[in-house]
Order: structure tokens, then C-alpha cells, then sequence
């Protein structure tokens, strides 16, 4: 038999409007890793050993020396490790990084992730996005997760005018519906 | 007709002319126009009629509060009753038609009301049509709802579509008038982020309507000049045709945005957009409406307010008559008559309740001070006024000012009381403010012009310096403090004809009287016995007048015979506009398995479990009938394997040095001691003792296991568990994530299921029965590599395992599971034939644990561990819960072989009626069982255990079915459970 | 007085001088064999039958506001009978036959309308919930029926039939079901009591308790200690709050919910249909307002107002079954204050303080209980033993495990 | 309503959801003599104040935090949000 072929999400989807574009993003690995409670130090000093840098606290992001990972704090204890997926299982590369500092559970195919970007792209997710992303409020590298349309949605700005939306792979159409209709509504 | 009312100057863009119908007629108006505004300049008098009296009626205001010109506009699916004329604004091929009359408008047949209005006095209704009984149903309600409603809904479903959105802001303010400007001004040059929203379609308010002068030019022209300073900012956002219509907690406020109203066609666009607004402080600056007088046949065509009158003049260039008189207890409806004069119009009389002119009158018009209107004439326009001094005045219009009520609305929204101000006769805003709101200007009881710019400076000024900004001290504009001198005369007491208090609902002085006469004296019970102010317009323009003649009657003052406290909305918002998006397929999301689309090539139905769609049969070539098709599945996977989609599970990732503890916990039964690579069934109970829920978890390390639950509780169970993680046991090393959506999984089952696997999985992992037995899991790789957990689990009784792979290869999977099994005779099986098995083996579902089941109803009792504590264990210790004649999930067959058992039934002893009294259980589940060749069911029963083979009634008298049925052990096939272990 | 069509016609013609006060505006006197607080709709319903069944009639009955100004002043007016529990469906049932012969009862039209109650159900599973609940029904002497999709669009074209999210495959309909005029309840009511003899005491609010030696002698108010030999309490949302004045804690939160009505229109939905996958209830009113509502607001409350989230949840309820109430407009939005209990059942019971009865516990459904409500505290009352269809109504029933959990979500009150 | 998490600043309350009085934080001891009393209690009875009330609230469409949010059932006026597990360890709760 072939190897089982992958398939993401949402087929790659990509569709630019007027100073707005959303894109599907299909190469990430997501991995989260939780602190032992209790041994939360060793998991820190793992974490700067190897990547350089402190876990983020929650609501805000930060990139690791190299670039990659960027670590996100989604809620006390956890965060998620983002980085461009490779052959090698992504909680087993986090591993081998932190050894077992910390536990991981991989997330990568749990997500469908749009970007959306351009300068109309505030405007676009005011429709949906109970938060405030005035770019003084919520700063770029700031990370939440919030309800947009009934659907658990992790927001990330990844620039100005730029944001990554990760939300559940079982309900991707109706996210993306929801987002593209935004982008619509606003034309 | 041509637009005979039409006269120079106001706001228009005359340039654009705009054609429109009202009632079939066509008529033209100009870009700039309200239909109301246009309607007055073509001459229209007449516009509707009213609620109870079918009276004639005509516009009455010109803005939101008006309580007559209602009108239905557009046609068919578009068609939108209720709308009121004075705030459509007019576009090229707008369609309006009048409502509430049987016949033609002008000869409403309805009208034979007012003649028996003697006998409809307010709560007639709640004294008669008692007798005979049946009547009132088939007879008098009948009647009496056809004739009441007002507009009519097309009964097709809404074409357009709508939005909603969320803004944020550091101060809200509310309304664009004078005060609204300069808070907006003020506000924003301080840095703050600023929202000016306003329901008209241009900013300026009163500013618009009125003569005076701001600043040394125009008040319109300064208003525009003000929006072009805002709009030029970054920080300032303008919301023109935008109601704030409600203040909720927190400083949240409801706003309605409309979009594509004032155009012929939404185009595919959003008609409204409905934003939810968070603001750290709002700024009130809604103005004031102004009130009417109560007089005999005060309620004719032509009969306006004068303020509105004025306006109607000011900025919308159309006269509402040739020959106008007003009526007044103030000095703002002088005001009316000297603008009117300035327009050309032949003013005939100043009649003033007070003794002393504060002005000089128009030239030509007649002034009786002291005076007031009585009586009116004129069918379906005004004719003519008499007055109490005996005169009678040929008009044609009379603008009637009984001073301005303080928009107080929003102020009221949360707990505010509003105060009464003598000095203004009216209600200003309380102490108890929503919390971040201040008021300024008319709203707040400043009446005057500079008042309002003033006020709206310095509020906004005091909120931008509590939020931290350095307010700019800007210079206030000039403008004069205006005569506003009022007096509190509400209504003429006079034994004259009916004098109108809510125009709308038909609402007179006397029906006041007779309310306080009945013993409805508190405000509440003379809204609820009359329904006053309980129209579309909430009383805007009649609340006080009511609250007057009551007051009266009492012998007391207006504020001690109560306040008129509104909700809301402010004006009325349409329910498509709060549904937003959420409606048709978008109602919610729809979740789908990975292997949804090559069920779709299959053919497969699908249907709706929560949010989910599962497939429920493959219906294959020739077969015509579900039951064949699920009939076939389940044989299959008895005989030799199918496969079943079980993503939809939840799976709960759970890690920590304690997890073992805490799942110790939170299950009923044991699992500290469950052996790494194996999977127990858990058992959850609520802390009242009830079952929650149940599933198999799976120890894949020391510490780390993964949960399922079942598809409608993932979401419930994984909340209940972080509340035992972070408040019941803060101190437990264990973490929880969800990973649901991170795993495909298919439960592959049927005595070939192993044959099958075997071509699935590398060939270095052992699938023996020794080396991997029933309840085995482990992490293997299929497909030469791809990563995969597999769990020897079943819940079809037959030799079955679980596998999952990672989301991104389910499509892949389903496939090549379906291609290597071809051999086999592999079918795909949906959620009926899962039922099927299930029902044949006995297990419980969602029917079986719906929340009034205890692990003793279900036979589970010895899954509830004595010897520990859990979640639920104490309470269902309780005496009722372990009674001696309680439930016992059983199986049921019917007597007769062929008969159908149905879900629902009862069951009763078999000599007794199906009553209450004789109720002992009822049937959760029923399927066909192509195993046994009969119909099965479990139900829960009454003594069921000591009660095997008795026969007992199904009652199902909702159905007219019942059948004998005998009690059996809840599992059909293999009751030994040898399969699955083989 | 006499209500009738011939006194409406004589009071016409002679220009309506005639009409006397509903009713008495009473000083309170010292003492009273029985003392009602609480002049909402089951108090007064109570104070009704007591003196009516029971032929009591030295009662007061005390409000804090005006009569009627509770849950009875500001609900949506469905009465219904169609209960799944044994505990339950009796008392409902009765309920329901008190309203079919109410307004001749107590001369007072309220407008009883049976235009009956639909619950559309989506799903096999939520069929075969019906089907169980139908029966339990007819089994109670109440009626049912069970609609296919075939009988449902006969009823109710309107639905969204082919295109609902959840597909609407038919209902559960009971006809009897149907509204009521809710003030006119109240009035007919009061006025049916006062006729009798009790005092409606308004503006009064009880402040206090007289309990001595764990026997309850009446109660302090704003107007003077009353004394009376049974204090039967009855005040729904404040349940809490007045009986921690008899130092008890009760099995009940404060919930709002909130109601709606549209602005008035021709007739166009015959009956009831409730939405329950979607949290959705609607009716229209014989003044034409479409009357809706949907779920509690879920967070512990004593103020009669909500927030928006609920309001857009029942509105995208209404739009995801019949889409052409889009260009309705919602005219006006309010709260009340539910006394939510721990198994969404309420509690017709004595307290452990002897003279101390509690009846409460109604969540979101009093309205329609308020005969059957008044009817068995009154049996309570009068008799000292609980009517038959309200004997499961104890206070203490958590401690046995005796719960009436029609939902199946166990003790909190929000899910009710 | 807006509840002001402790961690992420102010989040509409439409992310949460609601569950009661924060006293189901003392969940009582499954061995004391009367156990089925106190777990009654526990479960089944309400101070339901008007006024300021302690309550539990799950922040699951957020950072999944269970808050102790104190909350005026008058006015809705919030004065204070911590994280139940900071004051379910101050009550004594641990292991």
C-alpha cells in the first residue's frame, strides 16, 4: 500500500479582496506543553537552554532565538509551540529539545489556520471578533482565544495588518464562511 | 398632484428629484426628503389609521417618537410594516402603502369602531365575551385578532441579509446634535477614542430644524463644519443612521446600523448591521421630545407638533398647511409661528394657556392668551379650531407644543428613576446612571441651544480627563440661550369631545379616568388596563399626559403618582438585524468527520448529532428502503467487518504525575491501577449521583492517558473536569487538552476486523490475540509509517478495534481501509446500524443517560467504588436512589414476533390501564435485530431484574399502540461477550 | 359586580360612570388568620381559593408594589400541561382544567385562548423524548399528539422546512394548550378575592418575621407588625431574599429571564411553537405582538433586565425556524426574576418553623401554574396536608434523592 | 457584561460560562460522619444574596480558567476576579 496521504483543512484555500487577503496556512505544526506543576523552573530553564528565551505569559507570544518556535500563551501552565512542520513527529522535536520538562500533546492537525491580512482586515474582523485589535490594545504578538460566530477561535497578531485565526478542523467550512462572508460584508 | 406644500430654501438636494408611491400614487420628492417630509410637501394629509378607532390620522412628528405615520414600505418579501414615514428617508422608487383599513384608506369600513367607541372603553374586553364559553375561541377572538395588529408581515422569508460587529471606544457619544458635537469635538481633540453615532441620516440634530445661529453662521452650516473636523480625525469614528437602542451592563450598548434602508436595493449587502458597542464612558446627548396637549379631537390629520411643524419648514422645505395656528403652553411654540411666518405661511392664531405673550405675534394672527383649543373639525384633514373662548379659527394645520420631555430613555435602561424638574415640567435623568454615562444637553433638561453646546463641552471634557486624556480647551461656539419660559398644562379638562392621549393605541383622557374610576391607579396598572404607551411608539409623545390625568385624579403631583420608566429598545429594531448571520445552514456551525466527503461519494444520508453530521446508512444500488440498508450494515459487520466513523467522540488528552489519581476521581469505578497499553470502560457521575456520562480511557504511559466521552457531553465533561482540576483539587499535578479534532478515528468491527488491520498496520507491530487482547491499546504506525493509536475496544459485541490516525490522513485513511478490506466484503456503517449493535449488546447511549438515570437504574451499580471518594459517590447513597422497586435498564421483546416495539411507550402491567398511577418505566430505545429477526428494545422497568419473562403492556396510546411485550436480559446477542475477546 | 356583555352595554349608553374599584384599597388590620406575602399571581390565586374552596376569609394578602407586579406582570403568557414526570404532569394537568373554567369561575375574561402548543423536535431521539412525554400526557388525562413533518407544515407553513440547520421533522402538540392574558389573571383573581373578603394590601413590604420558639406569629412590614396564625410566603424571585429573613437557606438561585414582544401585526402564527434546540418560544397575542422568548440569562440576578447576548441567542432562534418574522420589529425587550430550583421543579411545602409555608421554586413556568399553584397551597393551608397532584413539592426532597429533574442536568439551576 | 479576567483584562462574559455560588469550591469530606448532610448542603442549598455574591465562572472560550468573580446581583457592579484556583488553595483545598 502507498503511504496515507495528507490533506488540509480547507484545500489550500487563498481569496484576496479589496486591500484584504485570506490564506489558508497549511505547513504549521502546533504542539502544547504544559508546565508539571510544581517542577514549573525546570521546565523554564529547559526552555531557555534550549530556545533561548522565556514562556510567554498568557495573552502574549514571544519567538525563540532562532526564529522558531514562537511559543504563544494561551491559558496558565500552556502554551503553544508554532513552527514549520517537518518529517519528524512535532511533539517528538519539542522533546528533544525539553526532554520531559514539560507534557506535550500534539495540536497540529486539530487546526484549520487562516491568515488574514491587508489593511482592511480590522475592518473585516470587527464582524466577527468580540476583542479589541486596536493595534495599541491588542499589539502585534499578542495572542487570545475568543468566539467568533459561535465557533473557538485562537487569534494571533503576526503583524499591523496581519493576524493568524486558528480554528477547530471539523468546523473549518463554516469558520471560513464566516470569515470570507466578513470580508464580503465590508466591500 | 404636484408638490403643491413645496417651498424655497432647507436641506434638499434639489438637483434629484426622487419619484415614489404612497397607496398607488405617484408623487415626487427630492434627495434630502423623509417620506414623511415629501408626503407633507405633495400635500398628503391623511396617512393611516388607528389602532382601535380607525380613526384618520396624519403625521404627527418628525422623527423616531412618531405614533401615527405608519406605513408599510416596499412590497412583498421586502415588505416591512410598521415603518414609520418620519424617519424613511426617501429614495428613487421607494413604495409605501397605508395600513390598518379594510377598504380604501380614505373610507376605511373598520371606522364603524369609533361609532361603538361608548362600549370599547379601555378594558372592555376583560367584562364580557365570557358566555357562552365555546364562543370566545371559535367567535370572539377570531374577531378580535383580525382586527387588531397593525401592518402586515408577507409571510415569506426575509431576502436580505445582515451583520453584526463589535467596536470598542473610550467614550460613546449619543446623538449628534448640538451637545453631541461639542462633546464629539471636545472628545476627540482630548486623543480619546470616539464613536458619534445618531439615528438621522445627517448629523446635526435641532441644529438642522432650527433658524438659530451658531457661531455666527448657520447652525446647519456649523454642524457641518464640525462633522468635517471629526471625520478628518483617525480617532473618531461616525455612525450617521445608527440608533443606539439600549445601555446593557458594563457599558455595552446595542447599536443598529442601517445600511441599505435608504436605497431602492441592498445589492447583496448587509441591509443593517447590528454592533454591539463597548465603551469605557457614553455620553447621552439625545435631545428632547416634544409633547402634545390633550384636547377634544386633538387626533386629526393636521394636527402636528409644533417643533415639527417648524422642522418640516426649516429643513425639509414643505409646509404642512397653508394656513397654520398654533397652540402652546411655552415659549418654543412662538417660536414655531414667527419661522412659519418667515417661510410665507399665513399663521391664523397663537392660542397660549398662559396670560402673558412672551413674544410679539406673527403679523395677522390672531392671539388669545389664556386660552385653549376645545374642539377641532375635519374629517380626514383639520378644518378648522374652536377655542375655549367660544372662537372658532378656519386652519388647515395646527402645531400644538406642550413643552420637551428630556430623552431619558437610555438613562432608565439598567435602575434609574428619573427626577421630575418643575421649572421644565419633565422628567431629567436620575441618580442611578448607568454605570460611565453622563447626559448633556436637551436630554439632560438643557433646553437651551447654548446650554446644550455647553453641556456637551464640559462632559465630555470630564470623562476624556477620568480616562486619562488631556482634554484640548477649546473655545464653545456662540449661540444664544433661547426663551424656553413653560408651563405644566397637559391637558384641557373639559367635558367635551375625546381628548387623545396615546394616539396609536387610542388611548383618551377618559379611558385615564375610567382606569382610576376601576381602582388601576399605579402607573403600571394604567399602562397594563389601558395600554398606554404600549404602541409601536412606547408612548414618546403620550406617556406624560396620561401620567397627568392620572395625577390628577389622585389629587396628587406627577412625580408622586409615579415616573415613566422605559426599555428596550429605543425604537423598535428588527429580529432579522439581532439574528445577524445566524440563520438557514449558518444558524450554527456544522462539523464534519474526515471522512465525510468519501461517505458523500458513497451516497451515504447523513444526519445531525449536535453540531456534527454523521453518516447514517450507505444505501447501496437497488436498495429502496432505509431498513434494508441498515439491515445489511449490521449483518456485515456480525458476519465479517465494517467501518464506522467514530471521530465524533470527544478525546480528552490527559497528562501529570496524578493523573491516574485524578481520573481515580472522576470516574466512579477504579483506575489508579490500570495498566499502561490498556483501556478500561469509566463510569462519570454527576456530584448529585446521577450518571453523566461514560467512556473508555486508555493509559499510553505512566502519565498519560486519553479519555473519550461521548459526543454530546465532550464539551460539558471537559468543563466539569477543569472544575475539579483547578477548585476541587488545585494541588493535583494534571493537565487536560482537548484533542477531539486532533485524531481521526474508525471503529473497525466484525469477525474479520483483525484480518483487515493486519494489512493496515506495519507488520512490526503484533496484533495476535495474546499479544494485543481485548482492551489493548498502543501507539503503532500504519501505512509504512504514518503515526496511529490503537485501542481494542467494541461496541458492537464483535472482535473490533478502534484506530485513529491524525486528522490531516482521516480522508486518506477511510479509503485505503475501505480498499484493503474489499477482500473481506468491508462495509461502511453509519450511526443506525451502530444503534443496531449496540441495542443487540445492550449498551447504554444518550437515551439510556439522560441525566435521571443512576448507575443502579443502568445495572452499573458495581461500577461505583465504595472504597474511595468520586465525584457523586455520597449522594448516590441516597434512600430514594437505591429503592427496592426502582428502575432496571432491561431488554424487551415484543410478544408477537412481527410487531414493531416503539421508543416512548410505557409500560404497565398487563391488567392494568395505562394511567399514571400504574406508569413503571417506558422504553428508551427500539431497533430492528436482523440477528434475532425481531424487533428489540431497553427500556427501564420497575423491579426489572427480579422480573425476567414476565410479559407487561407498551403502552403508546400517542401512537394508538399497545402491544405485550416480555422482559429480557438488556443483551440480545453474545451475552457472554465472547466475540469481542476472541 | 357582575361582569357582563349587558352591563358593558348599559355602562356605554350611560357614558361609563358606573364601573365600582376591582377592589378594596384596605388599611391592614392587626391580625389575620392567614397572611400571603406576596400579591403576584399565585398569591393571589391562593388567597382566591382559600376563600372560595376553602371558605377562609380573614386573609390579607401583602404586596410590596403593586398587585400583580411580579412574575404574573411581565411573562409570555403560555399555559400548557405538557409535563413528562409523574410528579409533575398531574398538577400541571389539573392547572390546566382550573383554566378552562376560569373566567366563568371568577367572572373575569382573561382571555384563555387554546390555541395550542407545538414543540418541534429535529432528530429520532428527540421524537422518541416526545413520544415518551406524549404519553406520560394522555396517561395524566391530558391530552397530545404526535406531529410528522406532513402535519406540522400543515399547521405551520411558515417553518423553514428546507433549509433549518436542524431539520424540522414535526412536534409535540398539545391542543388545549395555549395563552392567557396575564395582568387579567391577576385582576380577575384579585378582584375574586377581594369579593370574598380578603384584604389586598399594596405598597406593603414585608420586612421581618415574628418567629418565637421556632413558631412563626406573623410578620414585620413597612406598615406595622401583622400577626397572623399561618404566614404562607409566595414571592417567586425573592424567595431568597425574604426567607433569609426567616434565616433559611433554600434550594432555589435568582435567575433572570428575559421576554419580548414585537410590534403589532395581523394575525400570523396560530398557536405556540417552541424551539427548544434552538432556545426559541413564540406566540402572538390578540393585539397582534409577536411574544418570544427563550433562555435565562444563567448568572445569579435580582434585577429585571438582561443582556444582549440572550437577546441576539432567541432572536437567531426565531430567524433559524421562520425567517419571515425578519422584518418584524422588536418593540420591547424586559426581565424577570425566576426563582430557579435545584431540579427545575418547584416547592409547595411547610417550613421547618411551624406557621411558616413556602411556596416557590416555579423557575420560568409559574405562569401557567398559578390555578393549580394557589389552588394546592391553599389545600396546605387550609387542611395542613399537601393536595395529591403537589405532594412531591417537599422542601426536603434533595435528602432522599426524591428530585423531579424533567431536563435530566441536575442541580444547577441554570440548566433548567 | 464585561468580567475583568485577572490575567487577560476584559473579556465580554458571553466567553464564559456561568455555574453558581463559589462555595462549590468546599466540596466536603466523603468520609465524615454526616456526609450525606453536608454533601446535600453543599449541592443543593443557595445563600442566593441580594447583593454581593461570590460565583464561579469558566472562561471557555478564552484562557479555560476557572474565575471567582464577585458580582452585585442588584446592580451587576463587579468588584473583584481571581482565579479559583488561587482561592481554592487559600480555602485549604489542595490534593
Amino acid at each position: 500500500m502507498p503511504r496515507l496521504a495528507p490533506s488540509s483543512p480547507l484545500n489550500g484555500f487563498r481569496q484576496e479582496f479589496d486591500r484584504l487577503e485570506i490564506t489558508e496556512i497549511t505547513d504549521l505544526a502546533l504542539v502544547s506543553i504544559a508546565s508539571p506543576q510544581g517542577r514549573e523552573a525546570e521546565l523554564a530553564s529547559a526552555v531557555s537552554g534550549a530556545y533561548g528565551i522565556a514562556l510567554p505569559p498568557v495573552g502574549s507570544s514571544v519567538e525563540a532565538d532562532a526564529g522558531e518556535p514562537r511559543f504563544l500563551g494561551l491559558q496558565p501552565g500552556q502554551c503553544f509551540a508554532l513552527f514549520e512542520r517537518q518529517d519528524e513527529g512535532p511533539v517528538d522535536i519539542i522533546a528533544r529539545k525539553l526532554s520531559d520538562a514539560g507534557y506535550y500533546t500534539d495540536q497540529s492537525d486539530s487546526w484549520a489556520v487562516l491568515r488574514v491580512s491587508g489593511t482592511r482586515c480590522r475592518e473585516a474582523l470587527e464582524r466577527i471578533c468580540p476583542l479589541d485589535l486596536h493595534p495599541q490594545t491588542f499589539v502585534t504578538g499578542a495572542v487570545a482565544r475568543t468566539v467568533m460566530e459561535h465557533l473557538g477561535v485562537i487569534i494571533f497578531r503576526d503583524g499591523e495588518d496581519s493576524f493568524l485565526l486558528l480554528s477547530a478542523r471539523s468546523s473549518a467550512p463554516s469558520f471560513l464562511h464566516a470569515v470570507v462572508t466578513s470580508a464580503k460584508n465590508i466591500q | 398632484m404636484s408638490q403643491t406644500h413645496r417651498i424655497d430654501g432647507g436641506l434638499l438636494d434639489r438637483s434629484r428629484a426622487l419619484r415614489f408611491t404612497f397607496n398607488g400614487t405617484s408623487l415626487e420628492g427630492y434627495a434630502g426628503d423623509t417620506l414623511a417630509s415629501a408626503l407633507i410637501a405633495n400635500g398628503v394629509k391623511l396617512v393611516g389609521r388607528s389602532f382601535k378607532y380607525h380613526r384618520p390620522r396624519g403625521i404627527f412628528t418628525a422623527g423616531s417618537e412618531e405614533p401615527n405615520a405608519l406605513v408599510t414600505l416596499r412590497r412583498d418579501g421586502h415588505g416591512e410594516p410598521n415603518t414609520r414615514a418620519t424617519v424613511t428617508e426617501l429614495f428613487d422608487g421607494l413604495v409605501a402603502s397605508s395600513q390598518n383599513h379594510r377598504g380604501p384608506l380614505r373610507y376605511d369600513l373598520m371606522a364603524v369602531n369609533d361609532y361603538l367607541a361608548p362600549f370599547l372603553s379601555a378594558g372592555f374586553y376583560y367584562k364580557t365575551f365570557m358566555w357562552p364559553k365555546a364562543f370566545w375561541e371559535k367567535l370572539y377572538e377570531p374577531v378580535i385578532r383580525s382586527s387588531a395588529g397593525l401592518g402586515r408581515l408577507s409571510g415569506k422569508a426575509d431576502p436580505d441579509i445582515y451583520d453584526k460587529g463589535f467596536l470598542h471606544c473610550d467614550i460613546l457619544i449619543i446623538g449628534a446634535g448640538p451637545a453631541g458635537l461639542c462633546a464629539a469635538l471636545s472628545a476627540a481633540r482630548s486623543g480619546a477614542r470616539v464613536i458619534l453615532a445618531d439615528e438621522d441620516f445627517r448629523f446635526g440634530g435641532r441644529l438642522n430644524t432650527e433658524t438659530m445661529a451658531v457661531a455666527g453662521t448657520s447652525g446647519a452650516d456649523w454642524a457641518q463644519q464640525a462633522v468635517a473636523e471629526l471625520a478628518s480625525m483617525d480617532n473618531v469614528r461616525l455612525m450617521p443612521r445608527t440608533t443606539i437602542y439600549g445601555a446593557y451592563d458594563h457599558g455595552i450598548y446595542g447599536a443598529l446600523e442601517r445600511r441599505t434602508d435608504h436605497l431602492a436595493e441592498s445589492a447583496g449587502k448587509p441591509r443593517q448591521v447590528l454592533w454591539r458597542i463597548y465603551s469605557k464612558r457614553a455620553i447621552l446627548c439625545a435631545g428632547a421630545t416634544e409633547r402634545s396637549i390633550a384636547f377634544g379631537n386633538n387626533d386629526r390629520p393636521g394636527i402636528m407638533l409644533a417643533g415639527s411643524v417648524r422642522a418640516y419648514a426649516n429643513r425639509w422645505a414643505a409646509l404642512p398647511g397653508k394656513r397654520i395656528a398654533v397652540f402652546t403652553n411655552n415659549d418654543d411654540g412662538w417660536r414655531t409661528a414667527s419661522d412659519l411666518a418667515a417661510h410665507g405661511a399665513d399663521i391664523a392664531a397663537i392660542v397660549d394657556t398662559r396670560d402673558r405673550a412672551p413674544l410679539e405675534a406673527p403679523a395677522g394672527a390672531t392671539v388669545a392668551m389664556g386660552a385653549y383649543v376645545t374642539d377641532t373639525k375635519g374629517r380626514h384633514g383639520l378644518k378648522s379650531i374652536t377655542l375655549s373662548n367660544g372662537t372658532t379659527i378656519e386652519c388647515d394645520c395646527l402645531a400644538v407644543s406642550g413643552g420637551w420631555s428630556p430623552n431619558v430613555h437610555l438613562t432608565c435602561h439598567q435602575r434609574d428613576k428619573p427626577q421630575w424638574r418643575d421649572d421644565i415640567a419633565g422628567f431629567v435623568p436620575g441618580p442611578d446612571l448607568p454605570v460611565g454615562m453622563r447626559v448633556a444637553g436637551a436630554a439632560n433638561g438643557a433646553l437651551t441651544l447654548a446650554a446644550a453646546l455647553r453641556e456637551g463641552h464640559e462632559q465630555a471634557h470630564a470623562a476624556a480627563e477620568e480616562l486619562g486624556f488631556k482634554p484640548a480647551s477649546i473655545a464653545l461656539p456662540a449661540a444664544e440661550d433661547e426663551a424656553v419660559e413653560t408651563s405644566a398644562f397637559f391637558h384641557v379638562k373639559a367635558d367635551g369631545p375625546r381628548a387623545w392621549i396615546d394616539l396609536q393605541n387610542d388611548v383618551t383622557a377618559k379611558d385615564v379616568k375610567l382606569s382610576h374610576q376601576e381602582g388601576f391607579r399605579s402607573v403600571e396598572h394604567l399602562k397594563r388596563y389601558t395600554t398606554l404607551g404600549m404602541a409601536t411608539d412606547q408612548g414618546k409623545t403620550a406617556n406624560l399626559l396620561g401620567l397627568s390625568v392620572m395625577a390628577e385624579c389622585n389629587g396628587r403631583s406627577i412625580p408622586e403618582t409615579g415616573t415613566t420608566i422605559f426599555r428596550p429598545p429605543y425604537t423598535p429594531v428588527a429580529i432579522g438585524a439581532l439574528a445577524g448571520r445566524s440563520r438557514g445552514k449558518a444558524f450554527r456551525p456544522t462539523r464534519l468527520t474526515t471522512s465525510h466527503k468519501s461517505a458523500e461519494e458513497r451516497d451515504a444520508v447523513f444526519v445531525e448529532a449536535g453540531q456534527w453530521l454523521r453518516a447514517q446508512w450507505f444505501p447501496e444500488k437497488g436498495e429502496t428502503h432505509w431498513r434494508e440498508s441498515v439491515d445489511r450494515e449490521a449483518v456485515r459487520v456480525r458476519e465479517s467487518v465494517g467501518i464506522c466513523d467514530v471521530t465524533t467522540l470527544g478525546k480528552i488528552d490527559i497528562q501529570g504525575r496524578d493523573a491516574a489519581e485524578f481520573l481515580n476521581r472522576v470516574y466512579s469505578n477504579g483506575f489508579a491501577k490500570l495498566p499502561v497499553g490498556k483501556v478500561r470502560y469509566g463510569l462519570m457521575l454527576r456530584e448529585d449521583g446521577m450518571v453523566m456520562d461514560d467512556g473508555t480511557t486508555a493509559r499510553l504511559g505512566e502519565n498519560h492517558f486519553v479519555m473519550t466521552t461521548t459526543t454530546a457531553n465532550a464539551v460539558s465533561v471537559f468543563r466539569h473536569l477543569e472544575f475539579c482540576r483547578q477548585c476541587l483539587w488545585p494541588g493535583l499535578d494534571v493537565h487536560l487538552i482537548s484533542a477531539t479534532e486532533q485524531w481521526a478515528q474508525f471503529a473497525v468491527a466484525g469477525p474479520h476486523s483483525r484480518d483487515l488491520l493486519r494489512k493496515v498496520v506495519d507488520p512490526e507491530f503484533d496484533l495476535s490475540n495474546e499479544a494485543f487482547p481485548f482492551m489493548a491499546c498502543g501507539e503503532v504506525t500504519v501505512f509504512d509509517g504514518t503515526p496511529s493509536r490503537l485501542f481494542r475496544i467494541s461496541f458492537s459485541g464483535e472482535l473490533a478495534y478502534e484506530i485513529a490516525v491524525p486528522a490531516r490522513y482521516g480522508d486518506a485513511m477511510i479509503r485505503a481501509l475501505m480498499d484493503v478490506g474489499e477482500e473481506f466484503g468491508v462495509v461502511p456503517y453509519g450511526t443506525e446500524a451502530l444503534s443496531v449493535l449496540r441495542i443487540e449488546k445492550g449498551h447504554p447511549v444518550a437515551n439510556e443517560l439522560c441525566g435521571q438515570t443512576t448507575a443502579r437504574d443502568l445495572g452499573l451499580e458495581r461500577m461505583v467504588s465504595k472504597k474511595k471518594d468520586c465525584i457523586g459517590n455520597t449522594l448516590s447513597e441516597r434512600s430514594h436512589l437505591n429503592r427496592e422497586d426502582g428502575l432496571a435498564l432491561m431488554g424487551f421483546a415484543p410478544v408477537m414476533r412481527n410487531e414493531h416495539l416503539s421508543a416512548g411507550a410505557h409500560f404497565t402491567s398487563r391488567d392494568k390501564p395505562a394511567t399514571t398511577e400504574n406508569d413503571e418505566g417506558w422504553m428508551t430505545s427500539v431497533a430492528y435485530s436482523p440477528t434475532l429477526g425481531h424487533s428489540i428494545g431497553l427500556g427501564f422497568i420497575a423491579r426489572g431484574r427480579d422480573r425476567v419473562g414476565e410479559i407487561v403492556q407498551a403502552a403508546d396510546p400517542l401512537r394508538g399502540k399497545t402491544i405485550e411485550v416480555r422482559i429480557v436480559s438488556p443483551h440480545f446477542v453474545d451475552p457472554e461477550g465472547e466475540r469481542q475477546r476472541a | 359586580m357582575r361582569y357582563s356583555g349587558m352591563k358593558v352595554l348599559w355602562e356605554g349608553l350611560t357614558g361609563n360612570r358606573g364601573w365600582k374599584p376591582v377592589w378594596r384599597e384596605p388599611e391592614p388590620k392587626k391580625s389575620y388568620d392567614i397572611v400571603i406575602v406576596g400579591g403576584g399571581g399565585h398569591g393571589l390565586s391562593t388567597a382566591y381559593y382559600l376563600a372560595r374552596e376553602f371558605g377562609l376569609s380573614n386573609i390579607a394578602v401583602l404586596e410590596k408594589g403593586w398587585l400583580g407586579s411580579g412574575n404574573i406582570g411581565r411573562n409570555t403568557t403560555i399555559i400548557r400541561s405538557n409535563y413528562l414526570l409523574p410528579g409533575n404532569e398531574p398538577f400541571y394537568e389539573l392547572s390546566m382544567k382550573l383554566w378552562e373554567n376560569l373566567e366563568q369561575d371568577f367572572n373575569y375574561n382573561a382571555m384563555v385562548s387554546q390555541r395550542g402548543i407545538i414543540n418541534l423536535y429535529h432528530s429520532d431521539s428527540q421524537r422518541d423524548a416526545f413520544a415518551r412525554r406524549g404519553n406520560a400526557m394522555i396517561m395524566a388525562g391530558a391530552d397530545a399528539v404526535l406531529l410528522d413533518r406532513a402535519g406540522l407544515e400543515k399547521q405551520c407553513p411558515f417553518l423553514d422546512f428546507d433549509n433549518a440547520r436542524f431539520p424540522i421533522q414535526g412536534g409535540l402538540w398539545q391542543p388545549r394548550a395555549g395563552t392567557a392574558r396575564h395582568d387579567a389573571v391577576a385582576w380577575g383573581y384579585a378582584r375574586g378575592a377581594d369579593m370574598h373578603g380578603v384584604d389586598l394590601i399594596q405598597n406593603c413590604e414585608v420586612t421581618g418575621f415574628l418567629i418565637e420558639d421556632g413558631v412563626c406569629k406573623g410578620v414585620e412590614t413597612s406598615r406595622g407588625a401583622i400577626l397572623a396564625r399561618k404566614t404562607a410566603v409566595c414571592v417567586a424571585g425573592s424567595s431568597g431574599r425574604v426567607m433569609s429573613k426567616a434565616g433559611m437557606r433554600l434550594p432555589i438561585e435568582s435567575h433572570a429571564l428575559q421576554a419580548f414582544v414585537s410590534e403589532g401585526l395581523k394575525p400570523v402564527i396560530p398557536g405556540v411553537i417552541t424551539f427548544g434546540a434552538g432556545h426559541f418560544y413564540i406566540s402572538q397575542s390578540d393585539k397582534g405582538g409577536l411574544v418570544f422568548g427563550g433562555d435565562i440569562d444563567g448568572y445569579n440576578t435580582y434585577a429585571q433586565r438582561g443582556n444582549l447576548p440572550v437577546v441576539e441567542d432567541v432572536c437567531e432562534g426565531g430567524m433559524a425556524i421562520m425567517p419571515m418574522i425578519g422584518r418584524a420589529r422588536l418593540l420591547r425587550m424586559w426581565g424577570g426574576v425566576m426563582d430557579m430550583s435545584m431540579d427545575g421543579s418547584p416547592f409547595i411545602d411547610r417550613t421547618h418553623i411551624d406557621g411558616l409555608y413556602f411556596n416557590g421554586g416555579w423557575c420560568y413556568g409559574g405562569f401557567k401554574a398559578t390555578p393549580a399553584s394557589g389552588f394546592c397551597y391553599a389545600h396546605l393551608l387550609a387542611r395542613d396536608e399537601p393536595h395529591p397532584t403537589a405532594a412531591e413539592y417537599r422542601l426536603d426532597r434533595f435528602i432522599s434523592g426524591r428530585m423531579i429533574d424533567e431536563r435530566g442536568a441536575g442541580a444547577q439551576p441554570n440548566l433548567h | 457584561m464585561i468580567i475583568n479576567h485577572p490575567l487577560l483584562g476584559p473579556r465580554d462574559a458571553s466567553e464564559f460560562v456561568y455555574l453558581g455560588d463559589a462555595s462549590l469550591i468546599d466540596r466536603p469530606d466523603w468520609q465524615a460522619k454526616d456526609a450525606q448532610q453536608q454533601f446535600h448542603d453543599y449541592l443543593y442549598l443557595r445563600d442566593n444574596p441580594a447583593g454581593a455574591h461570590r460565583e464561579l465562572w469558566f472562561h471557555e472560550q478564552g484562557d479555560r480558567s476557572w474565575l471567582v468573580v464577585t458580582r452585585d446581583t442588584i446592580t451587576h457592579e463587579i468588584t473583584n476576579v481571581e482565579l479559583a484556583r488561587d482561592v481554592a488553595l487559600q480555602r485549604g483545598r489542595g490534593r
